[in-house]
């Protein structure tokens, strides 16, 4: 199995009525089991992408696809945001359960796979409590498992730990690569962090602005897990500087843009 | 009394064709929308007498607050039957095609008979109504029985309903606090507040309408609905007949041209009382005049209508045989006698 | 540099008054008020207005004193006036009520969720909605009759606009994120509607019943304008109508505290319903 | 894993079924209606309405149709009747709103500034609130005549109210971060107001404004229950008692435009004031 | 002159009516031109402490003060926060002349001082755009210049850039360093992120949570300028990882709080 995007293009029309290119040209696939990261300077178009790829969004040309997934059936996505997306009405195990509650799941099924997720992300006890009763970095946990617990042929992430503070954050990347390292699903995640994008991808895809393009797709050749080794930081660091180089330019102006 | 008129009734040769009269009538619910004023005394009475169940007629009372609603109500046919003010507001809604009957008198000014005044602040300088040229009226709304009244004098003296400035207090209680708290030169009060404003001291009357003008000012009237129920109609203006001549007998009747208590006075005046929630020597100073046997002045509807649409507070002019409908009474007089 | 800093610290150990503290500078903001304060102001202006009601500056009927008003309370509770006032202008309340809430957030949902019924009935909406419901009052007898319908299509009416307003900004308003995550996670259109946008839009809707109640009060005195022997509003205009201005105030007194307890048990209910708030 | 997908890859180029396309599926969030439909609405009731009145289903008296009622208005305004009432009633509108907005802003300030004003007046405030004015009508009579000075006090009471208690909600809400950088910067207590609290509360204020701007329209009518000759309002109650439905309706339309123009006033000058929004 | 902060102690009352402790035993100096990080994990009272260096909130017991400060003058403070607290109805130059105002500076000194600071963050041309207007960036160089055009005895800054994202806060950071050279206030600066710390500080104050206590200080013996480049890449990550090892424990624990 593997996802394919093929020559995806995408405009809007923004609020002085002209035209703005935000995609262009944007062809990839995702492997099955790959972790893909998105790259690039604030508005380039990376969450436009990753919308398009999960279906909330439609390109303004080129298509994206599924292909060789089993039975034929329609590809199961789920998603994790930056915004904390739980529904606040539901406590953490209604909100885990949501996807499957969807997907018509018998009521063990659901009981069984909500509390195997909410141990995997470390929520045991939390299960009653309501999204506004945890912390961030708890809250994002159980977005995590909820995404988790649909089994998704294809995982998405945008820029999901970019509200937490820096030490949560570093928790949670580690968290996130065991996590991953257990399920092996395809990602496609978005992040500005280019050392998290490093830590936890198989290839980074860099992104420039206007329009947005893809500047270079990088392999990250190093062992999947315990990249922060003493052993392999100057590799790291030098991937991380080839990415900061590639794009270094391109923020410094997005800085200088209003809002 | 009571036995002897039952019989009468059933005995009634009048209108052999409806068969409700050969037959025991079955008893007939009708809402009547009314006031608490004393102009309502024969509707008390037949009520409180039992003259309506004599007829079979199982009469509802429906209490209002202001005169246009009970006359928005029978127009509607939300009720049967309205103690209705003939104000600006009756007239136009059967302009506008709204079909409802004046069936009887109600209540009139009558020389001789003081109900409604002009009334002045105690120590108000005028002595007669040209003195009240360009000086605030106080009434309850443009249109009303009280605007019309006040109008009317002032033609009669030489002016016109623009020589004074109309000040619409939108309730009875607005216009006496008017005068009371001397906002106002004067205003239009019919009684018992015309006696109030006496005895409390506040008030003083410059002159009795009844001395000034005729004027029809309340009617009964049938909703289209309900006049349709002929035979209930007529069995109605019966009940009511009898309760206003019980009134008019008791308290209207004159000797050597001066009102004079008649049989059965304590009586009615204790209904008036009970109905009207008014103290009784209040109550006893003054009774409305009616017709006794309900008449209604035709020409002076006729001349209400002229005075309106000159006025333009009626949106056209009409003909009194559209809503004015006297063969019931006739009717129900024939049966009853004099 | 060091040396600067230095030299400056061992000037101000000798001389000593070099030496400047910080104080918080917006303690103001944090600043209380003693609890019985509020209390205080109630009971102030009511003593104060018992102190000129009974030195008859201004006259009772100008101004009633509130013990001459609590009197008149008190008897005409004992008569058994208040209870069956209240009673019935609380069944005129409920039902208008409940019929305004009802179909406030029926439309206001439609409203909300079909774009056709939103373009062409929302104009409509905006365009009734200021319109004083006192100056239709002719309109509401000629349609309506005298009876309890008009009644509660008055006060209906006044707790259908804020409603209905306020469902369908409550709609409008849901987080479109929460739309797309119900959506990737397989949620179908009516599966949307019943699991994100109902109770995303809950509090709003809550906010609309709130300003609901107190419309409800304030137009219960007009719909009693019609033909109404009963009712708290009836009993405001009937003793405004003779004047007696001590039971008058008793009518308000009573308004005001409906007022009081609507609110409450609105906001007591929006606890139990809405425990993740 | 690279194996992997590359014999699916080759299985789906050549059997193709297994090939899946993602479409959106949140389209139907960004489905737009034609413009023409939210005219569309309201001219379809206006047309409904105006065939119903004229195959005369719905007698005139209680519906009148809108062409009947342009050609009131029309009429109305050819005599002058229009102008001369809208003129009186702007006259009592503005100077009851002016009084309402000034002395609710100004006391919505102390409560806010000052925490003993605040617990002192704040629940007086809050009980006064909720009556209906038009229970008060008859002590208005009784305390200030029959004049202009009621019915500048009813509207003004009913603008009062909202712009006291957003205004004091605006200060209240003044972000404490902003308080906290102003102080740091060196500013004192009244600069602090001045400079940080007003300008936060301005907002707040101005929806205070616009909810007082529907609540004076709505109290123009019970306004002009006293005494009025003329005025919207007097109008209105006047074909109300006269039952002339059609130049009734002719003032209820006049009422919502005015409602429109005031709102509309109201945000440009927003616009105008708080560029910064 | 240098601040003293001597055995600072604040206690507050919950929500449950319980007294905390957030911190205890606080003793540390700021030196003249000196720049002072605090870190420590979420909750250990690096804000409150902030607060009451800066005279927004009274310590419980133990006392803030300034020593040898020249001509026995009321001390200048300036503050910039994480939450964008510029004026949202000042334009970007009266934000910035806000401080000088408010201190009775004339029209022609605030002028000039305004036009100076605001070409110092690079924020020329943007004089009269109001804070909405502008990117996340902008109004952080907006509420700098505001800060520095004061010409402060200290500047406090609380996160300045973690609402930023990751690459916007690098170019943040070595502008910060920038102009932090060419003006050389003392400084206390808190963040959650190690690397920052590492990068700007004179001496890095290390607190632990409950009760908020300095577990350490650590003096960066690195120059001011250039410690992201290769040659001191190792020192710079020994830092790093001594900080990390101290607050990781704490971290965990406060990811693990309801908020
Ligand atoms: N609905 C929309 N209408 C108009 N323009 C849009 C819309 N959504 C995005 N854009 C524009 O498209 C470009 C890409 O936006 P996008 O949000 O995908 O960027 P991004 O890379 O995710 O940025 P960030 O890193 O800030 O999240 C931007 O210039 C943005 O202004
Ligand atoms: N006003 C207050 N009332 C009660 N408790 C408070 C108050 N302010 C702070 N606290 C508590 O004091 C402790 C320290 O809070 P503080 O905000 O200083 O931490 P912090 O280190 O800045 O955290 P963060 O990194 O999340 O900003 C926390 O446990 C917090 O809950
Ligand atoms: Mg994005
Ligand atoms: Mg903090």
């Amino acid at each position: 199995m593997r996802i394919v995007v093929e020559n995806v293009r995408k405009q809007f029309i923004d609020t002085n009525k002209r035209e703005i290119t935000a995609l262009k040209d944007i062809n990839f696939t995702i492997a099955a089991q790959e972790f893909v990261v998105l790259v690039g300077p604030s508005g380039c178009g990376k969450s436009t992408l990753l919308n398009i790829v999960g279906g909330l969004l439609s390109p303004s040309s080129g298509e994206v696809s599924f292909e060789g997934l089993q039975g034929n059936k329609e590809p199961k996505l789920a998603i994790v945001f930056q915004e904390i997306a739980l529904f606040p009405w539901r406590t953490v195990y209604e909100n885990v359960i949501f996807g499957l509650e969807e997907q018509g799941a018998s009521k063990e099924e659901q009981q069984e796979k909500g509390r195997h997720y909410i141990e995997m992300v470390g929520l045991t006890g939390f299960e009653s409590a309501y999204p506004k009763q945890l912390s961030g970095g708890m809250r994002q946990r159980a977005g995590i498992a909820r995404a988790l617990a649909v089994e998704p042929d294809l995982l998405l992430m945008d820029e999901p730990f970019s509200a937490l503070d820096a030490q949560t954050r570093t928790i949670m990347q580690e968290e996130l690569l065991a996590i991953w390292n257990r399920t092996r699903l395809s990602t496609l995640y978005v992040t500005h962090n280019i050392e998290e994008a490093v830590y936890l991808a198989d290839r980074v895809i860099v992104m420039s602005r206007r329009p947005g393009e893809i500047k270079n797709i990088i392999r990250i050749d190093l062992p999947k897990i315990g990249r922060n080794q003493e052993e392999y930081r100057l590799v790291f660091e030098r991937y991380v500087d080839e990415i900061w180089q590639l794009i270094r330019h391109d923020a410094q102006e997005a800085l200088k843009e209003g809002d | 009394g009571k036995s002897a008129e039952k019989q009468g009734n059933s005995a009634e040769p009048a209108n052999p064709s409806e068969p409700a009269n050969t037959k025991p009538a079955e008893s007939k619910s009708v809402s009547l929308a009314l006031l608490k004023f004393t102009s309502n005394a024969p509707l008390f009475i037949a009520y409180e007498k039992g003259f309506f169940k004599d007829e079979h007629l199982d009469v509802e009372l429906k209490w209002f607050d202001s005169a246009n609603a009970v006359n928005v109500a029978v127009a509607s046919s939300s009720v049967d039957i309205a103690a209705a003010g003939l104000t600006a507001d009756f007239y136009n809604m059967i302009a506008q095609g709204q079909k409802m009957f004046l069936v009887a008198d109600k209540g009139r000014e009558e020389k001789g008979y003081a109900y409604s005044a002009l009334v002045l602040p105690n120590d108000s300088p005028y002595k007669s109504v040209e003195e009240l040229k360009g000086k605030k009226a106080a009434i309850t709304t443009i249109g009303s029985t009280n605007h019309y009244s006040i109008a009317r004098i002032l033609e009669n003296h030489g002016m016109s309903s623009k020589d004074v400035q109309w000040t619409p207090m939108n309730s009875v209680s607005g216009v006496v606090d008017a005068i009371k708290g001397k906002r106002v030169d004067f205003g239009f009060i019919s009684e018992p507040n015309v006696t109030k404003a006496v005895d409390e001291g506040f008030g003083k009357t410059l002159t009795w309408i009844s001395d000034e003008i005729k004027f029809q000012s309340s009617a009964l009237v049938f909703s289209s609905k309900f006049i349709s129920d002929r035979d209930a109609s007529v069995r109605f203006l019966k009940a009511y007949l009898k309760g206003l001549r019980y009134y008019y007998d008791a308290a209207l009747t004159k000797k050597d041209g001066k009102l004079a208590q008649g049989p059965n006075f304590d009586e009615v005046l204790k209904i008036i009382t009970k109905y009207t929630g008014q103290p009784e020597d209040v109550i006893k100073k003054s009774f409305p005049f009616i017709d006794r046997n309900g008449k209604p002045d035709i020409d002076d509807l006729k001349e209400q209508i002229a005075w309106y649409a000159k006025e333009k507070l009626i949106v056209k002019t009409l003909e009194v045989d559209d809503f004015v409908d006297t063969t019931l009474l006739d009717e129900a007089l024939k049966a009853a006698g004099n | 540099m060091e040396q600067g800093s230095t030299n400056v610290n061992i000037v101000s150990r000798t001389v000593q008054p070099q030496r400047q503290t910080i104080r918080n500078r917006v303690a103001f903001l944090e600043k209380r008020t003693p609890v019985y304060a509020s209390v205080l102001g109630v009971l102030g202006i009511l003593t104060l207005w018992e102190g000129l009601a009974r030195i008859q500056v201004i006259p009772p009927l100008f101004l009633p004193s509130p013990s001459a008003i609590l009197a008149a309370g008190w008897q005409m509770v004992t008569t058994g006036e208040v209870t069956d006032n209240i009673l019935t202008s609380l069944m005129r309340i409920g039902t208008g009520y409940a019929i305004g809430a009802v179909a406030g957030i029926v439309i206001g949902l439609l409203l909300g969720f079909f774009r056709w019924v939103d373009s062409v009935l929302t104009p409509v909406i905006y365009s009734i909605y200021p319109i004083p419901k006192i100056a239709l009052l002719p309109l509401f007898i000629l349609w309506l009759g005298i009876g309890e319908l008009p009644k509660f299509t008055i006060i209906a009416l006044g707790v259908f606009f804020p409603v209905v307003i306020n469902t369908y900004a409550g709609v409008k308003q849901v987080d479109p994120i929460l739309l797309k995550a119900a959506v990737t996670f397989g949620s179908k259109y009516f599966s949307v509607i019943r699991k994100v946008i109902l109770p995303a839009a809950l509090p709003t809707i809550f906010a609309g019943l709130k300003l609901a109640a107190g419309n409800s009060l304030l137009l219960l005195v007009s719909a009693e304008m019609i033909a109404a022997e009963k009712g708290v509003g009836s009993m405001i205009l009937h003793y405004g109508n003779l004047m007696m201005t001590t039971n008058l105030m008793v009518g308000v007194l009573i308004l005001s505290m409906l007022g009081l307890l609507f609110n409450r048990s609105l906001e007591w209910l929006e606890r139990k319903l809405l425990p993740w708030k």
